[in-house]
């Protein structure tokens, strides 16, 4: 197993040592033995960043279920090496502080540590795996280990309510993917990525598929929190903050971002592909942040942020795909696809230090409620300018990365005007203009998160703790990231062509790597265009609505905390339940009867269904045998006699005429030449009136049965029929018999009998010798029934004796 | 029962220990017969239980469970054993389960015979289901 | 101990005519098989019985076939008339019988079920009296008498 | 001419068994019809078999074997006689309206007597 | 003859079914008796009827009747009476704990 | 003729059968039926004796033994159980 | 060689039939049982080596060359069931001992359980189908026996109807089987196959083959036969349970795999379409019964009904890759739902009842058991890379590739039902407020998870490790797809 390999399974690896570790070396945090691993990692990945940087691919695989195509295979380059570093970059971060975030003493933190290594590991798997299937492996193990993660205080109520929401949804998106993905293998033959995108100029016109394109965009949006399923992540907050840092905005969130570019180079170029990813995305950023700023909760407030911001990335990754429309693209294409990268690593360094700050606010206060919050500059200083610096990144301000990139994004929203692709005309002036105004919101719910919580006076009765600044091992990993941030912010060209050009190079595929569209050069000043226009409108429009907040905040909309499409999945889970058990209840009645009829309605007519499709009535009276008379008087009175049994009304006298119909049909197996089957027919029929009247010692007499009238008639009819297909059958397969004229086996066994067995009653040479297992079989059977009697009589246990 | 009816069986109790040894016989008979004629392990079995029956039917329970202190539930249990072993003759001689084996042999006095493994076969029938049938009826009747 | 005999042998009988063959070897079996039945049955026969008068047995069953054969042709008149009401007077009457034996009163019960207008319907608790429903009670003190006089003196025959 | 013999059996068994049934049709109480089916049914199956004996007689093969089946019904034919009729009696199955006279219903102790009602004869012994 | 024991065959289980149907635990038992009746006669008759003499092999050189379905039906007649055997038993505990032969009272709580 | 007869006789016990099962269903009382049933167990017999005769086989031999024998416990039972609620007794009576 | 056949049939036949005598002791019945059961399991293990390697095992019982007589016959397919059967069994046996109280063994509860095992085993190898009616009925007394078993109120009432349908079944089974022989004149499966092909599947063959679907669907649990299931599964003793949800109902879809494969393969147009559109209902109707459940057994028994859908859709799909799907599936639905069976009777010893609503908290007092049924639980909802995703991709694709579209949109969905619903147990149950009281929070059930974990370790490592099994089954699928192979391998060339 190579080592990139067994990098991807380190992190399972070490989750097995976790509890153990936990266990023998309670003194240490667990944190520190975790923290080792994505630092470690981190490091190896870095060591791949020269290789791709000269558009080289890292590709190594095993053979893991062959049978269905799937191989073990880690595919490295730009793309997924850029997430790579994020996940065991953001991950040494986050275990570092969660570490101080975490009380070693009170908290299950064996628990806590393996399910985030199990995440860290399965995020691995999801960005560096090329096969697809194997891939969805670890994304529905992201799915899972974030459930646990949310409910990792599974004492509380909203704590296992949010776990259950995010599964849901997100598995939801994961299985309707892995139809998808069926569906891709169909169409492509292969389960590896990288050969499906070989296959993309002909798989366009397969049936199956804008059929898979949807299917894997709906896990995608599941995943990556668009609308309408963006619902599970602000319930997701109930989880301890570090994972909302890590999971829940820097990476696990990001995977439907990860998904939709690598399929950029095989879906992209369409029109669905295009409308599709740019308006779900155009209105999850503005519903993200319209919500944003209803909230009263910090991690609420950045869980809508991180919507709309998600929601952003997604609409470039739409808008940019237009690119591969074009045999040869131009930078207007391409730079939708820059912006989408850049802001997706700029949002990870903002929001994962907003994250962590907004975790440090609730660990020392006691709260995250920003109408209790206020005045914490003085008292945090360190926290504020860590909030300061991520939500001016985040707002799109100057000289933060955040700046950079939202003004990329102006840039391809208003270079959508141009298009003239996609019947995109009369739509395209609503891409700036919706970009536009979610920006402005995007300025204010910063600036409520900012000064809500730090601004203002202190109301220490409104803690429960004395507040102070938080320790400093809780502060280094956010202050790394927002120095990050700065970095970045001044220095863009940094990253840009270490991370940044590889990355668009993979998403860009097919386009010729030495275009001038893949020069990634980001600088700060572009001339008074547009985009600087719009960002300064913003920022004016931002600190007014931020200024008249006291005049607008009593708006009931604004006091609207919940989101109104938690009201759908309410509904729909309420509803669920409630037609299942209206479902459940009017199937599963409890009625004996009602179960037979069903299955006598659903027997009689398929199998008359299937008689009259095939024709298959038949009646040969020429074959049968003659009726003489006395016979016929016999059938007719056993008939009569058998039709008269419900009538009676009398449980003894019931049983006496049961009685005549036994030996009516003894004697029947005489007149058939059956004198075997007849006597064990009196034999058994004799006993059997004897066990009935032993039985009736029990038992209450007969009354005289009263059927509802909705239901004297089905019963009638059900019998009737049930009858009539009996014959029916009988008739037909009798007619058939006589039409083919087979040997029965049982020839042989007549002619063999004497010789070979060594008896002259061939049923009874039948019994023991050809079918003696059948025979002994039956012995055992009513053997088993005699016990069964033992015990069902004389054995009496009261509910719950034993297991 | 609320009723104490005072009965003097004098006819069907003698009937009875007439008729019922017939039965026996005749069980024991049609048991062997099966092989050749009509009968077999379960015809005779269940003959056996009939005439048990009638005994149980004739007399009471006190008597005839001191008279005869058997455990069904064995009978069915060998019964089984004793079919299913049976089976395995074959085996030991390189021939599948269950196969027969049967052969004439002639002694003075007795003539020609058939000596057949079936017969086994269809004792352990004929005992389970002797055991069977009387093992319900009691345990329901006794269940007062 | 004759009676168990009586019955080993029926049994033996038994077992030969289901044979349908009568060699000695086969009576020998049928012979062994009774004798095992009768082994294994034996608890339930307490009483002994000596054969005797085979002849009394001879007349007695002779007298039970001419009344079962009366018997039926009485059946036949009753069932066929007409005038049911009229002509049938049917009643229950205890009939006392001086027999000593139980296996007496078994064989008379028996016989007075199988022959004309009368069935043994139950006994007294000392069996000494039989209650017994008869089609034809005009005359209760006669239906006693045939009784009496026919079947218990043939009885007693055969059993002295 | 051994068949006419064997038919007259036959016929003869017969017609005697439709006899013991119409009286069990025919007759008005339970202890009339007991009567028929004895008698008649035990003659009548008599003969049959009697005349089957002969036929297989005069096809070479003895079929003792089926004087057992008269032996069998001799037996038990009494008994069920009297075991139902008795039982009949003791839940109060009513008797014809011509009945003179019931000695056994006299006969039993006081707080045993049934009431005569056919409605109710079955639900007495066994509540 | 196959019409005749067709349309009683039919008839069991028409009334079989019928009182399958029934509120009564003992009627159910009485239906299943009759479905095993209808059954064992359905084995029989489709193997034809009254072809040939008793497969006794010994006694006659001519045609004989099938006798595998009837070595079947055999089977088949001592599986059910162990199956009524035990229906009866239950059926007569069922009453006995329930105290109710009505099997409309026999549903349970929807949710146990 | 002979087999004219036979027919004849069949078809006599026929009826004769569907006389007691006619019995049997009317009733009134349990006793009745139980009659009928005894005296059906007797017609059977002869039924298959006849039966016998016509098919020229002797293989129906024993169920006429057992007939007699069953119908005989049959009705027992069921009048044992009408007089005593019980067929089988715990003690002597 | 060909005696090893013999093994799963006659080792729990013939030591049942021993236990009978040994009622009144139950230690001996202990050791004696599991002794059997080892013994058994090894058997089962050799047989399935023995299988894999060498093809088909055929025994011509009683030496009648088939189709006179009774054969017993292996193929990889039958070897795999016996395998699961003994795997299943063997957990649930020792599960038994240590929580069946002691009363039970001296009435016969250990001889019943053999019982049961071989007519489900003996269901799996008979080359007959008369004789598959012979074991389904040692399997259904069995099972009706081990279900009243102890007689509690719920449990009578709910026997008397599980029994009441499963005869009403097998009636319909012995018609089917008059129907068939008067058609063909054979019984043998492969006879029959042979006659059915040479006959041309029309006319009547087709009706007797719908109503081989309503027999054994109502016996394997599917639409719209199904309603005995939901309440039998919950009243018996949690062993018996589990090896109900097992593998009891398996032996009903295995019999329509036999059928439709060997005799009635001819116009699958027809009857797979029909076991299609029932596999979509059952799913559905199955996990919505789950959904709208609150008692923990009642919410698995429901479970059990929808996942039959899944291998009957599978198998109704009638391509190689659903068929080996769908064999898949079996093993892992029996392995998972024994488990989870198991999980609830020791929750409920510690908590004392299975309302959900009554219970919660229980991971924090035996952590042990929460993940254990967590792991089973994601395992039986199709979660990768347990067992259950493994079963549920082929049908998935295979469904795909065969044009089902819905039926495939349905399996998914109620693959996210399943999910709904184990989440649903995990919230109620191990999540939340502990309501069991302290006492019952210090009940050790180490001892009860000894049994189980094996099952869970193996739902794991029959996931990782999907590859063998799925090449076995796809081995298993291509099988069954050429009936010739089958019929050859019994009635020779
Ligand atoms: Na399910
Ligand atoms: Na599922």
């Amino acid at each position: 197993m190579s080592l990139t390999l067994f990098a991807v399974l380190l992190p399972f690896v070490a989750a097995i040592f976790i509890p153990l570790l936990y266990k023998w070396l309670r003194s240490v945090h667990t944190g520190w033995f975790v923290f080792v691993i994505p630092l470690v990692l981190f490091g190896y990945f870095l060591t791949f960043i020269p290789d791709v940087m000269n558009g080289n691919y890292y590709y190594h695989s095993i053979s893991w279920v062959p049978t269905l195509g799937m191989d073990f295979s880690v595919f490295i380059d730009g793309w997924g090496l850029l997430f790579a570093l994020l996940i065991t970059g953001i991950g040494f971060l986050v275990v570092l502080y969660s570490i101080y975030y975490l009380d070693k003493k009170r908290e299950a933190l064996h628990n806590f540590y393996v399910y985030l290594l199990l995440f860290m590991g399965a995020m691995l798997g999801v960005v560096l795996s090329d096969n697809i299937l194997v891939l969805y492996v670890f994304w529905e193990i992201t799915s899972l280990s974030s459930m646990l993660l949310i409910s990792y205080w599974y004492k509380r109520e909203a704590s296992i309510e949010g776990a259950q929401k995010s599964t849901l949804i997100t598995v939801f998106g994961g299985f309707t993917m892995l139809g998808g993905i069926a569906l891709l293998s169909i169409i492509t033959g292969t389960l590896s990525i990288q050969e499906m995108i070989a296959q993309a100029d002909t798989a366009v016109n397969h049936p199956y598929f804008l059929a898979a394109m949807i299917l894997i965009l709906v896990g995608a949006f599941t995943k990556s929190a668009q609308f309408p399923f963006h619902i599970w992540l602000p319930d997701a907050m109930e989880a301890p903050t570090p994972v909302s840092a890590y999971l829940h905005s820097a990476t696990m969130v990001k995977a439907g971002i990860y998904l939709v570019a690598r399929f950029t180079p095989f879906f992209g170029g369409t029109a669905e592909w295009f409308w599709i990813l740019s308006s779900f995305g155009l209105i999850t950023l503005l519903y993200g942040s319209l919500s944003a700023v209803r909230q009263k909760d910090l991690k609420s407030i950045l869980a809508f942020s991180t919507i709309s911001q998600l929601g952003m990335i997604m609409s470039l990754l739409g808008i940019g795909s237009a690119a591969l429309y074009f045999d040869v693209p131009n930078e207007i294409y391409t730079g939708a696809v820059l912006a989408a990268v850049f802001h997706l690593f700029n949002h990870a360094t903002f929001k994962g230090s907003l994250f962590m700050a907004a975790g440090i606010v609730d660990h020392e206060t006691g709260t995250r409620d920003i109408r209790k919050l206020g005045g914490l500059m003085t008292i945090m200083p360190a926290t504020f300018t860590i909030s300061v610096i991520g939500a001016a990144s985040m707002a799109g301000l100057p000289p933060f990365n955040g700046f950079l990139s939202k003004e990329k994004f102006f840039m391809a929203l208003t270079d959508v005007t141009e298009y003239s692709i996609f019947s995109i005309e009369s739509a395209a002036i609503w891409f700036p203009i919706v970009g536009w105004i979610a920006s402005i919101f995007t300025f204010l719910y910063c600036a409520i998160f900012v000064f809500r919580t730090f601004g203002g006076k202190f109301k220490p009765d409104n803690f429960s703790k004395h507040v102070h600044e938080a320790p400093i091992g809780m502060l280094i990993s956010p202050i790394i990231l927002v120095t990050i941030v700065v970095i970045v912010g001044i220095f863009p060209n940094i990253i840009s062509p270490v991370l940044l050009e590889p990355a668009i190079a993979s998403i860009m595929q097919g386009v010729p790597q030495d275009h001038p569209a893949f020069n990634v050069d980001i600088y700060h000043w572009h001339g008074w265009e547009l985009e600087l226009f719009m960002t300064i409108a913003v920022v004016v429009l931002g600190s007014l609505l931020y200024a008249t907040m006291r005049k607008w905040e009593n708006f009931s909309i604004y006091q609207r905390e919940r989101d109104p499409v938690n009201g759908l999945y309410d509904y729909g889970l309420k509803g669920l339940v409630s037609s299942s058990k209206g479902v459940t209840k009017l199937q599963m009645t409890g009625r004996l009867k009602d179960y037979l009829s069903f299955i006598s309605v659903f027997l009689i007519l398929l199998v008359m269904y299937t008689m009259f499709k095939f024709d298959a009535f038949g009646l040969n009276l020429a074959g049968m045998s003659e009726i003489t008379v006395y016979e016929a008087i016999l059938v007719l009175f056993f008939i009569v006699s058998v039709l008269a049994i419900p009538f009676i009304q009398q449980r003894v006298a019931a049983v006496a005429v049961l009685g005549f119909v036994g030996f009516y049909i003894a004697l029947f197996f005489v007149i058939f030449r059956a004198p075997d089957v007849a006597m064990t027919q009196l034999l058994v029929e004799t006993v059997v009136v004897i066990l009935f009247m032993l039985a009736f010692y029990h038992l209450p007499g007969l009354r005289k049965e009263k059927d509802k009238p909705t239901f004297a008639f089905p019963r009638v009819m059900i019998s009737v029929a049930v009858g009539i297909t009996v014959t029916a059958v009988a008739l037909g397969a009798n007619a058939y018999q006589q039409g083919h004229d087979l040997i029965p086996i049982s020839n042989y066994q007549v002619e063999n009998s004497a010789d070979l067995a060594g008896g002259y009653n061939v049923v009874n040479v039948v019994l023991v010798d050809y079918r003696g297992l059948d025979t002994v079989l039956e012995l055992l059977v009513l053997g088993i029934a005699a016990l069964a009697v033992v015990t069902l009589v004389k054995l009496r246990m009261k509910e719950g004796e034993d297991l | 029962m609320s009723m104490k009816w005072k009965t003097n069986n004098l006819l069907f109790i003698h009937i009875t220990r007439v008729t019922a040894f017939l039965i026996l016989a005749l069980s024991i008979y049609l048991f062997f017969a099966g092989h050749n004629n009509p009968g077999g392990g379960f015809i005779g079995g269940l003959m056996l239980a009939t005439s048990i029956l009638l005994l149980y039917l004739t007399f009471d329970r006190r008597k005839i469970n001191k008279m005869l202190p058997m455990n069904y539930a064995n009978w069915i249990g060998a019964g089984i054993l004793i079919s299913l072993l049976t089976g395995l003759i074959g085996t030991i001689v390189g021939k599948p389960y269950l196969t027969q084996f049967f052969d004439y042999f002639t002694l003075p006095f007795f003539g020609e015979f058939e000596l057949t493994t079936a017969v086994l076969f269809d004792f352990g029938i004929y005992l389970g289901v002797g055991g069977s049938a009387l093992i319900i009826i009691l345990a329901i009747a006794e269940d007062t | 101990m004759g009676f168990q005999f009586l019955i080993n042998i029926l049994i033996m009988l038994l077992w030969a005519s289901l044979q349908q063959s009568y060699h000695s070897s086969d009576l020998l079996i049928g012979f062994v098989i009774g004798a095992i039945a009768v082994y294994f049955l034996r608890g339930a026969l307490n009483e002994s019985y000596y054969m005797k008068k085979v002849w009394a047995l001879v007349k007695l069953i002779g007298l039970f076939i001419k009344e079962l054969v009366l018997a039926n042709y009485d059946m036949v008149k009753i069932v066929l008339n007409p005038r049911l009401k009229k002509d049938v007077k049917p009643g229950i009457i205890a009939v006392p019988t001086t027999l000593k034996y139980d296996w007496e009163i078994t064989v008379l019960s028996m016989l007075v079920t199988l022959t004309p207008g009368t069935l043994t319907m139950d006994y007294s608790l000392d069996a000494r009296t039989l209650y017994i429903h008869s089609m034809h009670v005009d005359d209760r003190q006669k239906v006693i008498d045939d009784i009496t006089n026919s079947f218990e003196r043939a009885i007693r025959e055969v059993g002295e | 001419m051994i068949e006419i013999l064997i038919s007259i059996f036959i016929i003869g068994g017969c017609l005697l068994s439709l006899i013991g049934s119409l009286g069990i049709i025919r007759l008005k109480d339970i202890y009339g019809r007991m009567h028929a089916a004895t008698k008649s049914a035990t003659l009548g199956v008599i003969l049959i078999i009697i005349g089957t004996f002969i036929t297989f007689m005069g096809r070479g093969t003895l079929l003792f074997s089926l004087f057992f089946t008269i032996l069998f019904v001799f037996l038990t034919a009494p008994v069920a006689a009297m075991i139902i009729s008795r039982s009949a009696h003791r839940i109060g199955v009513e008797l014809w309206e011509n009945t003179q006279f019931d000695e056994l219903h006299d006969s039993y102790p006081e707080e045993l007597k049934p009431e005569r009602d056919n409605s109710k004869a079955e639900e007495i012994s066994t509540r | 003859m196959e019409l005749l024991m067709s349309i009683s065959i039919g008839v069991l289980f028409m009334v079989g079914t019928y009182l399958l149907l029934s509120k009564s635990i003992i009627r159910v038992v009485m239906g299943l008796l009759l479905l095993s009746h209808g059954a064992h006669l359905l084995l029989l008759t489709m193997a034809g009827l009254k072809q040939g003499m008793p497969a006794l092999v010994d006694r006659y050189d001519q045609a004989f009747t099938d006798p595998l379905p009837q070595a079947l039906i055999l089977t088949a007649i001592v599986i059910s009476f162990g199956m009524t055997s035990f229906s009866l038993a239950i059926a007569y505990r069922t009453y006995k704990f329930h105290k109710t032969d009505n099997l409309d009272e026999l549903r349970g709580s929807n949710d146990d | 003729m002979f087999e004219l007869v036979m027919d004849i006789g069949l078809i006599i016990l026929s009826i004769s059968v569907g006389l007691c099962l006619i019995r049997a269903l009317i009733g009134p009382t349990t006793s009745d039926r139980i009659v009928a049933l005894d005296s059906f167990g007797l017609n059977l017999i002869g039924l298959i004796c006849i039966i016998m005769i016509q098919q020229d086989s002797t293989a129906y031999v024993e169920v006429t033994m057992i007939i007699g024998i069953l119908a005989f416990i049959g009705s027992v039972a069921l009048a044992k159980f009408l007089e005593r609620g019980v067929v089988i007794d715990r003690d002597s009576h | 060689m060909t005696n090893l056949v013999l093994l799963p049939l006659l080792i729990p036949v013939i030591m049942g039939a021993v236990l009978i005598f040994f009622s009144k002791n139950e230690k001996a019945q202990k050791i004696i049982s599991g002794i059997t059961m080892i013994a058994l399991l090894i058997g089962s293990i050799t047989l399935f080596i023995a299988v894999a390697v060498n093809g088909t095992l055929v025994m011509e019982l009683g030496d009648w060359q088939p189709p006179y007589g009774i054969p017993l016959v292996i193929d990889r397919l039958a070897a795999f069931m016996l395998l699961v059967s003994a795997i299943v069994a063997t957990s649930t046996l020792f599960f038994a001992f240590k929580t069946i109280s002691p009363i039970r063994s001296r009435y016969f509860f250990y001889p019943f359980f053999f019982f049961l095992l071989t007519g489900i085993n003996g269901s799996f190898m008979t080359g007959d189908l008369f004789n598959l009616f012979v074991f389904f009925e040692v399997m259904l007394i069995s099972s009706y026996i081990l279900m009243a078993h102890g007689s509690t109120n719920f449990q009578l009432r709910e026997t008397f109807k599980y029994f009441v349908i499963n005869l009403f079944a097998s009636m319909l089974f012995l018609a089917g089987v008059a129907y068939i022989y008067a058609a063909t004149g054979t019984l043998n499966f492969a006879h029959l196959g042979v006659r059915v092909a040479e006959l041309g599947q029309d006319n009547i063959l087709n009706v007797i083959a719908v109503l081989f679907i309503v027999v054994f669907g109502i016996k394997g649990g599917l639409f719209p036969l199904y309603f005995w299931l939901p309440r039998a599964y919950t009243g018996p003793p949690t062993a018996i349970a589990a090896l109900f949800g097992g593998l009891l109902t398996k032996v009903g879809l295995y019999a329509i795999i036999r059928m439709f494969t060997v005799v009635f393969n001819h116009d699958p147009d027809f009857t797979h379409t029909v076991l299609l559109v029932m596999a979509a209902f059952t799913m559905i109707l199955g996990v919505l019964g789950a959904v709208a459940s609150y008692n923990y057994k009642s919410i698995l028994a429901y479970h059990c009904i929808s996942q039959y859908g899944y291998i009957m859709m599978g198998f109704s799909i009638f391509s190689p890759i659903a068929i080996a799907g769908a064999i898949y599936f079996i093993a892992h639905h029996s392995i998972v739902k024994t488990a989870l069976f198991q999980f609830a009777g020791v929750t409920e010893k510690i908590t004392g009842t299975s309302d959900l609503k009554k219970m919660g908290g229980v991971i924090s007092s035996h952590p042990w058991l929460a993940w254990l049924f967590f792991i089973t639980a994601m395992s039986l909802a199709g979660i990768p890379p347990l067992a259950g995703f493994f079963a549920k991709y082929p049908l998935v694709l295979g469904g795909l590739e065969e044009g089902n579209y819905i039926v495939v949109a349905v399996a998914l969905f109620v693959g996210l039902l399943t999910l709904y619903s184990m989440i649903k147990i995990m919230k109620f149950v191990y999540w939340g407020k502990a309501k069991h009281d302290e006492e019952r929070q210090k009940i050790s059930v180490r001892k009860l998870l000894y049994s189980v974990a094996p099952l869970v370790i193996l739902t794991v490592v029959i996931g990782f490790g999907a590859e063998p099994v799925l090449q076995f089954t796809t081995e298993i699928a291509d099988e069954i797809l050429d009936p010739t192979i089958y019929i050859t391998s019994v009635l020779g060339e």
